[in-house]
């Protein structure tokens, strides 16, 4: 089915399962229990789910195919948000517009930029992509500020043209009257209550065309001569291929990922921060993509589910909380362990994070998506030859030099 | 004219932190083959040996003072560093006011330390992982180590001043026939300068004259024959982190007057010293200096307000602009050996 | 007119005269055997002749066009694949991805956008692939992943994935260096077999004189850079310059 | 013990009875993060409402955030009758009675603005989808201030800014769903020129280190304009990247620009580091145009002083407030946070919480949480009692007006809270300025916007 191979079907079929069923799986917890804090289902975490794995996709069409670590990613997230908001401001609010030329404009500038790096290899083409990120990012904080507005971050305002703009039209991000913000059903069962909201699923829908895009892409000739350049550029120049057109080409393919991921973050919120093209950025794709497993399919999206979670539930623990959770206990154990777990939430997120990334690198050296295969493989121990691709990939990152 | 010559003085200035960072860097790189993203936590934690020295000596006996009251009106507490009590204020006094370089004593032995037990713990498990493992696990063990120190010493920048007798500055104008305060220039960034020098020196000297050194040497550039020879390279591996370690440490310690330390001094010097690394070329000690010295210079040109009215914003990129331009046309950077992080 | 003609090729590294006014001819579709001593040159001749390095004189013809300053892609493209002396295969791929890419290259030329194809959808390379690999006895390990092969199946799956571009003429760069005595009577038979199966021109570059007398028609001794003799086998085992050659090296 | 509900909809489960089968499809067409029967977003239901938190807690301003965050909490327990009510009993209203909001209990969220617009507003968007949050307070940097308070502005949320000082926050980004507590770049221009005119002269040559963003941006317009009023001559204005942390090659030229005043236009780790390095360089030590060198740094935080150590002394600059201050509410202040955690507060604290209380306030007085009876409450409001002597809420452009105090760095401080002392208090007239300046120009308020 899709120009797919039955197992890739079911591949597709169980994600596109879990992406719509989000709402649900990420709110596992009651209210009002204790534990209804590491619920993760309301409407701004789960697209930001579907945008950075939108990105982390994309990402790893080049870093997990080719081996080419780019640094500098983030510069094409700016890029496509600014293509948004400045749409917005021209135009209107309708995401219809924007998103295209977010496409558009990041590709163009991963073309120049892309054509310029990939004259280098390894560590060197990682520094270059890094310097044409960074000074983006310094530009747009300062003298870019007219095109950008600067530290601000660029928004609407009430002056601006917005030529499109009907009279009954929505003044917050839409698609064709599919109002971003809103959520069109909120049921709850029991204790539960569930968030569906029309811009998480608007992210989900692309998100999954770009998981079925990738996934052919992973399956196409395409897809194999990145896999062969990564493992030996050497034959491939010796089989009469030139590895530059095809490194290129992922680059680009990458980077509209990347522009198509910026915009849709400006479509949930039309604010687009000159951070977004930061360093700090752009390693965070590196880390959703190794941390995910690199080469894998869906292990990119696992890596930045990951990320954002404890960016965003993580960092929201305060002691107070804490009290609420231990307040069974007596009172001297329970500031025992406020005190034990205190370093580790709230302010301290970093440092669980930082803790979780060694121990992942350090035990699961395929990334997230290797813990799933062994948990897979203690349920099902004779299935061990089972040809899963995903495993092999896992492997394979394992046991060979990346880059 | 004098313009120009203080820039440059600025440059080599500059040029000597970022040499330095480069050089422990590439030690690291070099020897080990593995590219160690702590490397600005190393540094982060040096500058904040230097504090812990400064709040060693400054650990205070508190006594209550009755005729004054502090901001609640409850009875003054005053406290005074037991140094000062035992060594009176005076002699007390310039210890306390010498707790930087009194740190570099402190800082050796403690980052030598550290410096092995992440190599013994952590790194060498990572010699035959890909470099992506590498640069993961090292920026995790960054992440962890600038947060514990933030745990224990907060957030915000520390204090740390140079000794006394090194505040102010040295009029060089005057000694080349300039007007006075034409070309001035912090007397403590001049000792960092020579004290810069003095390590880049010493490290080059150890390599290039100690037996221990041409065994590092030569394992640098041919690994299994080393080991074929008998010659236990991984223990010398393991010390020459450790000497990485500590050239990371002592640049933070001696910087702190200069940039008043907090806990994520480390990350805003990463990305900077691996583009120094990058540009003299990977793996190549003399084109880390060289690229260190080239980049500070041009740094200080480009924030010349001559230059920056002709270029809007070209201090806030020339880094970046200079790095491209190197890459493009030195394929390896300065001196950099082929086929080195290249695949 | 041979397919290969070298003129006059010199090649100079610092102080290191590499290759000393080199001529060569190659017939086609014969095989002709590059040999002598080590340091004689005959990597150096390799790599001039796929465009590795670049001679500092001379000229390389390939069926009468010029090969210099050509990339080795577009080499290869010409109609010269290469097997070089450790097998360079795709380690991280499938022995059946490992033929496919070839098939492409030939198909497609150097570049072509197919990402939405599906690789089983191309029937006619998947059988060309297949038929390459039942050619060299490799067909059961088809779905094996290329790193996991021992060193003989993946000098063998080198030879598939060059010969499976139909290629006009074949380099060989030591192809039986290190192999085991039974390994390389195994390696000689297949070259012959796939001499005898289709016209191609081969080129070896050898150290074992058992290879190169059981397969080679004309045979060229390089010493110190300069060609001595070429002429055929049976002349050249009595030839005095050539056991000066070899024998002046193995007590020198 | 301590044991509170901290989501909005477990307050609404408790509250319903629980157990409802699964409820119709219910298919919006308003805006979302809608309690429908309410008529505003978050409506809070059952005997709490919660209030958004959202501070720096990791990067360079996580000190200035958790000092922020102690003020709520110390906020929260005096709303809540806990502890020894603080400013309640000062504040010149009486509404506030120690017993929460309008009946109910005050609960709080809090969240990591890690200083970045970004992180900032999905922190914001997290307090208000997932905790059900009905007023967004903290911050330390205007960048985030004006993000998060356009956030609030589409939400239908109160935002009550915590530390932001640029003249945009209610000049070109001003929102009717906003209001600033904090002073702007041009009172401490207003504010600084007379002192510095009387300590230093009128025939001064200033020259400006501007950290180049925004903010710096309008701080130097601020103080060059206040500046050259008085006579000063500006000699030159050179922009510095954010991300410097070495000023070396900025401050090097300028002893020999014929300059003899230095203006750092710069906050945080950047002042700290800019000012440092220029007195190194020796420049107060040296003479120009025969006058003795000078450094100001228009905006001072406490936490930067301390961070600055003895390189402040004698260093002018200005602040929104001082624990130092003898009025009634600042002592009542100081005396409870003092009192619980041991030192005294930053004027980034005292922000927060009297941004808190002022919400608290208006709540009770509007006798509604609904955001537009609160701004209704809040414009034009006139106040006293809470530690910056009587304070007007302008209605224009929702910027408190009150007294600015120039502060300088202490010659011989008793410990590291003491580096500052009050020079002048400047009176709330001097500062005031038309709504419609042009440094503030280009904005506008727009409607209070309630969300469902």
């Amino acid at each position: 089915m899709l120009g797919l191979n039955s197992k890739d079907t079911k591949f597709l079929l169980i994600v596109i399962f879990l992406t719509l069923a989000t709402p649900i799986l990420l709110q596992p917890f009651p209210e009002g229990s204790g534990m209804a804090q590491f619920n993760a289902g309301y409407p701004d975490l789960m697209q930001r789910f579907a945008i950075y794995g939108i990105f982390a996709i994309g990402f790893n069409i080049l870093f997990g195919l080719t081996g080419y670590l780019s640094f500098g990613h983030a510069a094409f997230l700016g890029i496509g948000s600014y293509s948004v908001v400045w749409m917005y401001k021209l135009l209107d609010y309708n995401v219809i517009w924007g998103l295209p030329l977010a496409i558009i404009t990041s590709g163009i500038f991963a073309l120049a930029i892309g054509f310029i790096s990939l004259r280098r290899s390894g560590i060197y083409f990682s520094i270059l992509t890094l310097a044409f990120a960074q000074m983006s990012f310094a530009l747009a904080y300062s003298v870019l500020t007219p095109l950008t507005n600067g530290e601000t971050g660029l928004q609407v305002y009430r002056s601006d043209k917005q030529v499109l703009l009907g009279a009954t039209e929505p003044t917050s991000p839409h698609f064709f009257g599919i109002v971003m913000r809103e959520n069109f059903w909120e049921p709850s069962v029991g204790n539960w209550q569930f968030t569906f909201n029309n811009g998480y699923y608007f992210c989900a829908i692309i998100a999954i065309l770009a998981f079925y895009l990738s996934l052919r892409i992973f399956r196409s000739p395409f897809g194999m001569m990145l896999r062969a350049i990564k493992s030996n550029q050497q034959r491939m120049n010796y089989t009469g291929l030139n590895s530059r057109p095809y490194t290129l080409a992922a680059f680009v393919i990458s980077g509209m990922y990347a522009g198509l991921a910026g915009g849709l973050l400006a479509s949930m919120d039309p604010l687009a921060g000159a951070e977004r093209m930061q360093w700090t950025a752009s390693g965070e794709v590196v880390l959703m993509t190794i941390l995910g497993g690199a080469g894998t399919l869906l292990g990119p999206v696992l890596g930045a589910g990951f990320i954002k979670y404890f960016e965003n539930i993580f960092s929201k623990i305060n002691d107070n909380v804490l009290h609420t959770w231990f307040g069974f206990l007596p009172d001297g154990i329970e500031d025992f362990m406020v005190t034990i777990v205190h370093p580790f939430v709230g302010k301290g997120w970093h440092l669980t994070l930082g803790l979780l990334f060694m121990a992942v690198v350090i035990f699961l050296p395929g990334g997230l998506v290797e813990l799933g295969q062994r948990v897979g493989r203690l349920f099902r121990r004779r299935d061990i030859n089972s040809a899963d691709a995903e495993a092999k990939a896992a492997k394979q990152r394992a046991n060979t030099p990346a880059e | 004219m004098d313009a120009i010559l203080l820039q440059i003085l600025n440059g080599l200035d500059k040029g000597s932190a970022y040499a330095l960072i480069a050089l422990g860097l590439t030690l690291i790189f070099g020897t080990l083959g593995v590219v160690n993203f702590a490397h600005g936590a190393l540094f982060m934690i040096g500058a904040f040996c230097a504090v812990t020295m400064q709040r060693i000596l400054t650990i205070s006996q508190t006594t209550i003072d009755e005729s004054r009251t502090d901001f609640l009106g409850n009875p003054m507490k005053v406290e005074t560093p037991y140094v000062e009590n035992w060594f009176g204020p005076e002699l007390g006094g310039a210890i306390i006011d010498w707790a930087v370089p009194l740190a570099i004593l402190f800082a050796i032995p403690v980052m030598i330390c550290i410096g092995f037990i992440m190599e013994r713990g952590l790194i060498k498990h990572f010699y035959k992982r890909p470099h992506a493992d590498q640069i993961l696990v090292t920026f995790g063990l960054a992440i962890v180590l600038q947060e514990v120190i933030k745990y224990f010493y907060g957030a915000n920048p520390i204090p740390t001043p140079a000794p006394a007798a090194f505040t102010g500055s040295f009029d060089f104008g005057v000694l080349l026939g300039f007007d006075p305060n034409a070309i001035i220039y912090p007397l403590w960034r001049l000792v960092y300068f020579v004290f810069s020098l003095i390590i880049i020196a010493a490290v080059f000297g150890f390599l290039q004259f100690t037996t221990f050194g041409m065994v590092v040497r030569a394992g640098m550039a041919d690994r299994e024959t080393v080991g074929l020879l008998g010659i236990n390279i991984d223990k010398r591996f393991t010390i020459m982190f450790g000497i990485a370690a500590a050239v990371a440490g002592l640049a933070g310690v001696m910087y702190t007057p200069i940039n008043s330390p907090n806990y994520h001094m480390g990350m805003d010097f990463l990305v900077l010293s691996f583009v120094v690394v990058v540009v003299g070329g990977m793996g190549s000690l003399p084109g880390a200096v060289l690229a260190g010295f080239l980049l500070g210079i041009l740094e200080s040109f480009a924030s010349m307000n001559e230059i920056k009215s002709l270029v809007p914003g070209i201090d806030q990129i020339i880094i970046y602009l200079i790095a491209i331009v190197i890459l493009l046309t030195r394929p390896r950077g300065l001196m950099g050996r082929k086929g080195v992080m290249e695949e | 007119m041979g397919i290969l003609e070298v003129k006059g090729v010199n090649k100079r590294f610092g102080g290191l005269q590499a290759l000393g006014n080199v001529n060569l001819s190659v017939t086609e579709n014969t095989v002709h055997a590059i040999i002598g001593p080590n340091g004689a040159g005959k990597s150096t001749l390799l790599n001039c002749l796929v465009g590795k390095l670049i001679p500092d004189t001379g000229s390389v013809m390939f069926d009468g066009q010029s090969v210099l300053g050509r990339k080795p892609h577009e080499i290869n493209q010409m109609g010269i694949s290469r097997v070089f002396q450790t097998p360079e295969i795709f380690g991280d791929l499938t022995v059946m991805e490992n033929v496919m890419i070839p098939c492409f290259a030939k198909r497609d030329g150097s570049f072509r956008l197919h990402a939405f194809e599906s690789v089983p959808n191309e029937k006619e390379l998947v059988e060309k692939a297949e038929q390459i690999l039942i050619d060299v006895n490799m067909i059961d390990q088809r779905n094996q992943h290329a790193a996991s092969m021992s060193r003989g199946d993946k000098r063998r799956l080198e030879m598939a994935m060059c010969l499976v571009q139909e290629p006009r003429l074949l380099l060989l760069d030591e192809p039986t260096a290190g192999m085991a005595r039974a390994d390389t009577n195994n390696t000689i038979d297949l070259l012959k077999e796939i001499k005898a199966k289709r016209d191609i021109t081969m080129a070896i570059i050898e150290h074992d004189m058992h290879v190169v007398f059981s397969l080679a028609e004309r045979i060229t001794v390089l010493a110190q850079g300069t060609p001595l003799v070429e002429d055929t086998p049976e002349n050249i085992k009595g030839h005095p310059k050539v056991q000066e050659a070899y024998l002046g090296q193995a007590h020198g | 013990m301590s044991k509170s509900n901290f989501t909005r909809r477990g307050l609404i489960r408790t509250g319903a009875a629980s157990g409802a089968a699964l409820a119709m499809p219910s298919i919006f067409t308003g805006a979302a993060w809608s309690a429908a029967h309410s008529g505003y977003t978050n409506a809070p239901q059952g005997d709490t409402v919660t209030l958004g938190f959202n501070v720096p807690q990791s990067g360079p301003y996580a000190d200035e955030g958790m000092d922020e965050l102690r003020a709520f909490e110390l906020a929260v327990e005096h709303l809540n009758g806990e502890g020894d009510g603080g400013c309640l009993a000062t504040f010149s209203s009486k509404v506030l009675d120690g017993t929460g909001i309008l009946g109910k209990k005050v609960a709080y969220v809090t969240g990591d603005t890690q200083t970045k617009s970004d992180a900032a507003r999905a922190s914001a968007k997290s307090m208000i989808e997932k905790d059900g949050a009905i007023m967004i307070s903290g911050g330390s940097s205007s960048g985030v201030a004006v993000a998060v308070q356009g956030l609030c502005q589409e939400a239908g949320i109160i935002f009550m800014a915590g530390l932001t000082h640029s003249n945009d926050t209610t000049g070109k980004d001003k929102k009717a769903n906003g209001f600033r507590h904090f002073f702007n770049a041009y009172m401490s221009g207003a504010a600084l020129a007379p002192v510095l005119d009387k300590a230093y002269g009128a025939d001064r040559k200033a020259y400006h280190l501007t950290a180049d963003y925004t903010w710096g941006w309008t701080q130097q317009e601020s103080i060059q304009a206040a500046t050259e009023a008085i006579g000063w001559e500006t000699v030159n204005n050179v922009l510095t990247p954010l991300a410097s942390t070495d000023f070396s090659s900025y401050i090097a030229p300028v002893l020999n620009s014929g300059a003899d005043v230095l203006v750092l236009n710069h906050y945080g780790g950047n002042m700290v580091n800019s000012l440092t390095q220029a007195v190194q360089f020796g420049l107060r030590d040296k003479q120009v145009n025969g006058k003795d060198f000078q450094i100001v740094v228009p905006l001072y935080s406490e936490l930067m002083a301390k961070g600055a150590g003895a390189n402040i002394k004698g260093v002018f600059g200005s602040t929104n407030w001082s624990w130092k201050l003898q009025d009634e509410g600042t002592q009542a202040f100081v005396r409870s946070f003092g009192t619980k955690y041991g030192f005294p507060p930053s004027n980034a604290a005292q922000t927060c919480y009297a941004q808190t209380l002022l919400y608290a306030d208006a709540a009770a007085r509007a006798g509604s949480f609904n955001p537009c009876a609160i701004v209704e409450a809040l414009e034009g409001y006139e106040f006293d009692g809470l530690g910056n002597g009587p304070t007007l809420y302008r209605a224009e452009d929702h910027q408190c007006f009150k007294d600015v105090l120039v502060m300088q760095g202490k010659e011989n401080p008793d410990n590291e809270y003491d580096a500052l002392e009050i020079v002048e208090i400047t009176p709330r007239a001097q500062v005031e300025y038309a709504p419609d300046h042009p440094m503030f120009a280009g904005g506008s308020l727009g409607e209070c916007n309630p969300g469902a």
